[in-house]
């Protein structure tokens, strides 16, 4: 009797507080309705639309696009691609970042130079630093390819950008460059939130600097790191302009992700339908990634709960 | 909106779209718009520009969402809008005057279906650039005139080494679709017939063959396939590329970035010396949102086309004038010499075929793949996208 | 297992002038139980972070065995400590929290939870090995700090003031346990306490501590018996001692008109005329009004057990700092009478010192005569 | 520098203001000279590391710092000059006049667009990330999943449907169109930053608050507010860059150059056939600049164990 | 000020069976000062959380006064609660943490200034006034807390164990502070302690819960003398009471050899043959052996002022769940005597229950006999 009592109280109370939360997620709503959902929504909705190859509507459409979507060749390899660009990209980001946010957190004469020279990467537009590289790394004009000659690292200057394996790797690398300083300050703070006491607690239990890290540190920034690792996965995962400038004139999809590969269908094939398709199913496996990812990581469980 | 439009006193909005050449192109829109608000006080234009990059993008979501501008500047991309019944007739958009000042070779090429939409604003023909220094340095007198004189000329220059190459071929996105075409316009193939998109072509297939032999017996620089246009251009700029095809501007970039090369231009190589090479126009169109600007429009576009503006416009630009009057002008260049010879025998894309837009994608996007795969393979592929539906 | 030494070792806080443990020379023996007791801030705490590792040693040394550990880092010193604060791991269970070390250690897996368990029930904190610290109450949470230290077998124990936050019935079952297993460890323990009570019961010695100076380490009996000092004398007990002024008259200190005896010891030791008399709340001998020194009771604390009086006498208890600011009336001098007696608020009683029990402390400098 | 003046003074405070990892161990305040020297030492040579880290990080930029020097004919040259032999200073001035583009306007453009997107972004996801890490409520992981699905949508493909609502709205090429798009499109991540924030301050500290009188809002300004500081200058930052970068939807939604930020009046410098690289890279400097800038005057906040001692 | 009242109050935590606090029914008078205690665990601190409006009320209503404020947000309920983990704003200094309620209030910033330091004064704090938490030892972190309460006029103050990390001497005086400020000020309290003392001599009544239940609620006196049942019986005294099995053999129980008579009203309202006796460890007469119950002493406890005698007898004591598990001796019998007396661990000794000390409870329902 208690137990059924007690649900039904609880109940209550929790309908209750779904109501008492919409004042504070009032504005929040607000703008992701008014801003977000429409143009959503349009996008959907394009995505059942017959258009021109100029943007005019020609009416419905049914599932064609998707059809079209399906029938892509270059579907798999790009779909291969796009893990491989998202796992790594934020896998290595995450790593940097964890090694780097330890070592700000240190106290050295400089700290707080290196760290505003950090922040420029992530201050710089991700186009602008990806252009940068382009410039750089071209065989004929490119001063990190001389500075790779003069250094000795390679013979003669090497079109880093020219083929779709050393292209997508040097982009992925770029991503992992402009991804970093954001992890870094995230795994930053969350490292300032950790009471330090506890940390005492560990070095009386005897636990050394790795396992320290590993057994407490890490786990109490994880809600931070799960966060950063969402905004990460997101970010790189929608990331066009990098691909975009860097193995953007690489012929053929070896080097594409969904992303790039959407943007190609619209710019190059002119199809604008089968590109919203795309982008339709761009989202649902982001939805899917980042679903499979709360799921493994279940971020939302806070660390003392 | 009013019913009468244009008319005076009635006062009417233009929007103007424009993309960016170089960096004279929006001061120069930004004066004449000035002085033609001055002259016509009703009129009010409002200036966009976008770089060349960008204008697609935009000019997509505009249409989709009914937003045309009134005016628009573009290549041949533009006139191909009245595949979707969007444009008004060109004849509808210059007054009389205008439109038979205008070499008829160029609103030729921009028919559909025999009817013009769009009145050429500026035209170019490719032309070899060379190297004098390096020829003289390989040993060689004469500018190539066939393909078999320019595969040895490009191999005796990249066997100077040094970082000197032979022949400049970018077949990166940038603009694959024009070195492609020059190629194979030189050896007569064509990209349209009846209606339809033939690209594999006997002609088209010898071409990319020859191609492919100059890049893997190393006439070229490295990695055709991956290199864009325009760095290229810029390493011929610095002297590191024997012979590289381009077009008039590039004559005002020598003189401003590397005044000291020792260059010259010679008409394109073709497959057996036939001149033929690449023509390419843009194209002014005018959107037809029954708005009842047309009027206006005329007035903007004729004052544009008065001799003053028009020539400034192509000295700007370092383009070739399509108007009779302009080309006039024009001829007492020597730098644009060549250019105008060539023009007779200038090809021009298929610009108006509504899947041109497509296959011009497909050569960007694939025909830099034959450095890796099979002609034959590459050209199917490129076939197939021309024939996807739009 | 180890002796512990503290050798001058002081420390400074950043941004105090005064240390918080000053020049401290103390020496624990092994497997000996040492309780730390002091007012609160006289820096109990700052001793045994300064043993753990946990603050560094401005001045002076700390050794553990023979082996000097000033500067080892806290992990290689081999000491389990129970934080006052708790200092519990917050993303981890009960079970976690407590086997951490043993899990650090490599234990494995099964022996683990066997330990775990056995502390766990020493404690009363079967039912929440699965909870996490935020979801127990605070008394639960001190427990798992204790448990903490407690599966351990440690070189030294320190525990800060392990059990305030238990209830009385569980506060006296731990003590005792931790007093049996520490004895049957043979682990050196340095524990801090603010109760009485576990001082006195638990320590093999208490050391006192006051604004960082060390004032007296004995035994409880000793320290109750013969407290060094005015401090120490007030400060062990509770009821504290009666501090009550006296001049010396002739052969004798006078309180409420009731002479003292001094010895000729006591009178040589003496710096001034003025003595204070110590004399706890079970010191005296109520009698009818009349005897010894004439009270009134002003107040009847009873506690069941017992009762304690508070009366005022023309012989009033020494103004301690703490109550000098308040203007109420001279502090009464408590004394214990039986529990459930019938004693009222305005009785008048006679005040009799038992003898032996009584202290007598140099007024001006604090110290205790000789007896 | 400044940090190891100051140093001397803090005595014991090393101990429990160091670094996380940094064994909270015997760092001795006064007495011993030895102590401090060796630390000292170490801490020198972390400065080396950091000294590599740092140059790394800003490889790229030193070369775009070269290139903004550089003349027209220099900047592509083959080879390329590390540095330019003709140092152009005056690139950094004749770019405020280049016809090409007004930057003036184009830099107030960004400036206004990225401050009141924060602001907005930061109105509206506080009392979110707030609440959903204090309460439970059934619509709790809906409510931040969607706030989180809104992020995957790519800019590019949403400019389009943007475009068309704000048209409708009429606020099409205005700045507020791009305020409401940033700060929509910045929403979530500023609320599962601060979210993940709110969650570590005990609750106890802020029950208290409210004891003490506080409304809700009083006891997130005066409690809340200062103890998830770091947090919040996460998201400032991260919101503020990101509206400072944003490039796909401006460009659909502001037609007139003036009202274009930097980044759109960037793509002027590109032309058909050749760009000014120069300008672009001098004006991607003067785009850094500010953002760098601002992140000097908040960092210090970063970093703040700030909620030590409040509960045991 | 305000009377408090928990009708039928009942808080349920998420993940948990039982409720932390069952269908409390207490109503607290105006001005009143109850005593909430407890075993770790129990609920109080849910309780004072609850009144608090920290925790829902899943059940059952609260009121302050007439006003219902089950719902009331706890801003509006003019409470003042000193935490039991303190819940100090670390990022205020000690002035700024005490004085926060005044400043929200508005009062202005000299008279502000004036009361924070007042209540510095009364918990020694001054020395710290400008110092963050951080920097604070455990007890003056304590006060902090308290202070913050004490600054205010509140309807209702909430302590949750407000002294336990403070010495003995301080505890004592800040104790005696408290309960004349709350008489000064007449503002109705509630007051969680582990302290037998504090339990037994601040409170006009004292409530005592188990696992969320109300077991009694009565004058300390009535607590002590009256325990309604085994567990208030065994809970209220330190040391505990004896509790000792005992069956009815004709009119009396017996406990190793002695009988002790029933009253035809017990007789009756015993539910089986099985009584326990209670005696408190005062309410034995130590008499030479061979006299009632004979003992050994195992455990001499000396604090001093007393000794408490561990004696194993025939008759042991109850086995409580928590010593249940050990397999240790059954447990003995606490006597007290005198503090400093000549007991040595192995004398033989008699114990005589004093008359009225003896409480009697059916060992089936654990109720107390009617006397
Ligand atoms: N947040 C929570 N979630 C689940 N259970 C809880 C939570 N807080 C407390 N409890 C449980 O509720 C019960 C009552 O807790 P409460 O804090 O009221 O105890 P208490 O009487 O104050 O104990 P103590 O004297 O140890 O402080 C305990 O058993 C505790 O484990
Ligand atoms: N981090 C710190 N910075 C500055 N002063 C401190 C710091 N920690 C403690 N102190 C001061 O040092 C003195 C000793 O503190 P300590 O914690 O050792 O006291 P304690 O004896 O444990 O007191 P308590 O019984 O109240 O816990 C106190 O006066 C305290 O204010
Ligand atoms: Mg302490
Ligand atoms: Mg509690």
């Amino acid at each position: 009797m208690a137990t059924a009592r007690n649900k039904a109280l609880r109940r209550q109370a929790r309908k209750q507080s779904t109501l008492q939360a919409l004042p504070w997620l009032a504005p929040a709503l607000v703008l992701i309705v008014g801003v977000v959902i429409f143009p959503a929504g349009y996008m959907i909705y394009t995505s059942f639309r017959d258009l021109s190859r100029f943007g005019k509507d020609r009416g419905w459409a049914g599932l064609d696009n998707y059809v079209r979507v399906f029938g892509l060749d270059p579907l798999s390899t790009v779909l291969t691609n796009t893990v491989v660009w998202t796992v790594g990209v934020v896998l290595a980001t995450v790593l940097v970042s964890l090694v780097l946010a330890q070592f700000l957190n240190k106290r050295f004469p400089g700290r707080k130079v290196l760290r505003m020279v950090i922040i420029v990467p992530w201050a710089a537009s991700v186009v602008m630093t990806s252009t940068v590289f382009v410039y750089g790394l071209d065989p004929f004009y490119g001063i990190i390819n001389r500075l790779l000659v003069d250094v000795g690292l390679i013979d003669e200057p090497y079109g880093f950008l020219k083929n779709a394996t050393s292209g997508f790797l040097s982009a992925m690398a770029v991503a992992v460059f402009v991804s970093v300083p954001f992890t870094t300050f995230v795994v930053l703070s969350g490292l300032q939130t950790i009471p330090h006491d506890v940390l005492e607690a560990a070095a009386i239990d005897g636990a050394g600097k790795v396992q320290t890290y590993w057994r407490v540190v890490f786990p109490m920034l994880r809600p931070a790191l799960a966060v950063a690792a969402i905004i990460n996965i997101i970010n790189v995962f929608n990331s066009l302009p990098i691909l975009k400038t860097m193995t953007g004139s690489i012929p053929g999809n070896d080097a594409d992700t969904t992303t790039t590969f959407m943007f190609k269908l619209i710019q190059n094939d002119r199809q604008i339908d089968t590109a919203s398709a795309l982008s339709v199913v761009n989202f649902a496996v982001i939805i899917v990634v980042i679903g499979v990812y709360l799921k493994v990581v279940k971020p939302m469980r806070e660390v003392s709960a | 909106g009013s019913d009468s439009g244009g008319g005076d006193g009635e006062n009417v909005s233009l929007e103007l779209l424009v993309p960016i050449y170089g960096d004279k192109t929006k001061p120069y829109w930004e004066q004449l718009v000035e002085d033609f608000e001055a002259e016509n006080s009703n009129i009010d234009v409002k200036l966009e520009t976008q770089s060349w990059d960008d204008i697609y993008t935009v000019m997509t979501t505009k249409i989709q969402n009914n937003k045309a501008p009134d005016i628009l500047e573009l290549d041949a991309a533009g006139p191909a809008y009245a595949s979707d019944d969007l444009l008004y007739k060109a004849e509808e958009i210059v007054s009389p005057e205008t439109y038979d000042d205008i070499e008829p070779a160029f609103i030729d090429s921009a028919k559909i279906d025999g009817q013009a939409y769009g009145v050429p604003t500026v035209a170019s023909t490719r032309a070899l650039f060379y190297n004098k220094t390096l020829f003289q340095q390989a040993g060689i007198s004469e500018p190539p005139k066939t393909w078999d004189e320019l595969l040895e000329a490009a191999k005796k220059i990249s066997a100077l080494g040094g970082g000197v190459y032979g022949y400049g071929m970018p077949l990166g996105s940038e603009e694959a679709q024009a070195e492609t075409s020059i190629w194979a316009y030189g050896a007569g193939a064509s990209w349209e017939q009846d209606g339809k998109m033939t690209i594999d072509t006997p002609e088209a297939r010898e071409a990319l063959t020859f191609m492919k032999k100059m890049i893997d017996e190393g006439a070229t620089q490295p990695n055709p396939g991956a290199t864009d246009r325009t760095p290229l251009l810029d390493v011929f700029i610095q002297g590191k590329i024997g012979m590289i095809e381009g077009l008039p501007p590039i004559v005002g970039q020598i003189n401003e970035k590397n005044p000291d090369l020792d260059w010259e231009i010679a008409p394109s190589p073709t497959k057996d010396g036939e001149p033929v090479t690449l023509g390419v126009a843009d194209y002014f169109v005018g959107f037809d949102k029954d708005e009842d600007k047309q009027e206006s429009i005329a007035k903007f576009l004729d004052f544009f086309y008065q001799q003053e503006n028009y020539v400034k416009f192509n000295d700007n630009e370092g383009f070739i004038p399509a108007t009779k009057s302009g080309a006039e002008a024009a001829a007492a260049k020597p730098e644009l010499k060549i250019f105008l010879e060539s023009l007779p025998d200038a090809k021009f894309y298929p610009a108006t075929n509504p899947a041109w837009g497509q296959t011009s994608g497909a050569f960007k996007s694939d025909v830099g793949q034959i450095e890796t795969k099979s002609v034959d393979e590459v050209i199917k592929s490129i076939q197939a996208k021309a024939d996807a539906e739009g | 297992m180890a002796t512990v030494t503290f050798d001058g070792a002081s420390r400074y806080y950043a941004g105090t002038e005064r240390p918080a443990v000053d020049q401290l020379d103390l020496e624990v023996e092994d497997g000996e139980f040492l309780v730390l007791v002091g007012p609160s801030g006289c820096g109990k705490s700052t001793t045994l972070r300064m043993l753990a590792g946990l603050e560094g040693v401005d001045e002076g040394a700390i050794r553990i065995g023979e082996r000097e550990v000033t500067d080892l880092p806290p992990k290689d010193r081999d000491i389990a400590m129970v934080f006052q604060n708790y200092a519990l791991y917050p993303h981890m269970t009960v079970a976690d929290n407590i086997g951490f070390h043993l899990k650090i250690k490599k234990m494995p897996k099964a022996e683990r939870a066997e330990r775990v368990l056995e502390a766990a029930k020493l404690l009363d904190l079967e039912p929440y090995l699965d909870r996490k610290p935020a979801k127990l109450s605070g008394g639960q949470r001190q427990r798992v700090a204790m448990g903490r230290a407690i599966v351990r077998r440690p070189q030294v124990f320190c525990m800060d003031e392990p059990l305030s936050n238990l209830d009385a019935k569980l506060r006296v079952q731990t003590r005792t346990q931790i007093a049996s297993l520490q004895r049957r460890l043979g682990v050196t323990t340095i524990y801090v306490t603010h109760d009485q009570i576990e001082a006195m019961t638990m320590g093999d010695r208490v050391a006192v501590l006051k604004d960082g100076l060390l004032q007296q380490c004995d035994t409880p009996m000793g320290l109750f018996g013969k407290p060094k000092n005015l401090f120490v004398a007030g400060f062990i007990g509770s009821p504290a001692m009666n501090l009550i002024a006296a001049t010396v008259e002739g052969d004798g200190a006078v309180i409420g008109g009731q002479a003292i005896p001094l010895t000729p010891a006591q009178r040589s030791a003496l710096t001034s005329k003025n003595v204070v008399v110590g004399i706890r709340p079970e010191g005296w001998t109520l009698k009818p009004a009349g005897e010894g020194v004439s009270a009134t009771i002003e107040v009847v604390e009873e506690l069941g057990s017992e009762q304690f009086l508070y009366c005022s006498t023309s012989a009033p208890q020494l103004a301690t700092d703490e109550t000098a600011d308040t203007d109420t009336a001279p502090p009464s001098i408590t004394v214990r009478a039986p529990g459930m007696s019938a004693f009222q608020r305005g009785d008048k009683v006679g005040l009799v010192p038992e003898s032996g029990a009584v202290h007598l402390f140099d007024a001006e400098t604090g110290d205790r005569l000789p007896d | 520098m400044s940090e190891l003046a100051s140093e001397p003074s803090t005595r014991g405070e090393v101990a429990t203001k160091g670094a996380v990892l940094d064994p909270p161990t015997t760092i001795a305040g006064t007495g011993r000279a030895t102590a401090p020297r060796k630390r000292d030492r170490r801490r020198w040579g972390l400065t080396i590391v950091g000294g590599i880290v740092a140059l790394v990080f800003l490889a790229p930029y030193l070369i775009m710092l070269s290139g903004a020097f550089k003349s027209r004919q220099e900047i592509l040259k083959v080879p390329p000059e590390y540095l330019p032999t003709d140092w152009k200073f005056d690139n950094f001035v004749t770019m405020w006049g280049t016809p090409e583009t007004p930057l003036p306007h184009n830099l107030l453009s960004t400036v206004v667009i990225s401050l009141c997107g924060t602001v907005l972004a930061l109105l509206a996801a506080l009392p979110a990330a707030y609440y959903t890490a204090r309460h439970n409520f059934r619509l709790k992981l809906p409510f931040m999943l969607l706030v989180l699905v809104t992020q995957m949508l790519q800019p590019t493909v949403l400019a389009s449907g943007l475009f068309r609502e704000f048209v409708s709205l009429e606020i099409n090429d205005t700045w507020l169109a791009m305020i409401l798009v940033n700060a929509a499109f910045n929403l979530s991540f500023a609320v599962w930053i601060m979210h993940s924030f709110f969650a570590t301050v005990p609750k106890e500290i802020e029950e208290a608050a409210w004891l003490d009188g506080c409304s809700r809002g009083q006891s997130m300004r005066q409690i809340m507010l200062p103890l998830v500081w770091p947090g919040i200058v996460t998201a400032i930052i991260f919101t503020f860059i990101a509206c400072w970068n944003e490039f796909a939807a401006s460009l659909i939604l502001l037609p007139t150059d003036t009202n274009q930020p930097l980044t759109v009046a960037l793509t002027r410098f590109i032309g058909q056939y050749e760009s000014a690289w120069q300008y672009v890279f001098a004006v991607s400097i003067i785009g850094i600049l500010p953002v760098v800038a601002l992140f000097a005057m908040i960092e210090k906040h970063l970093v703040s164990g700030l909620t030590a001692g409040g509960v045991k």
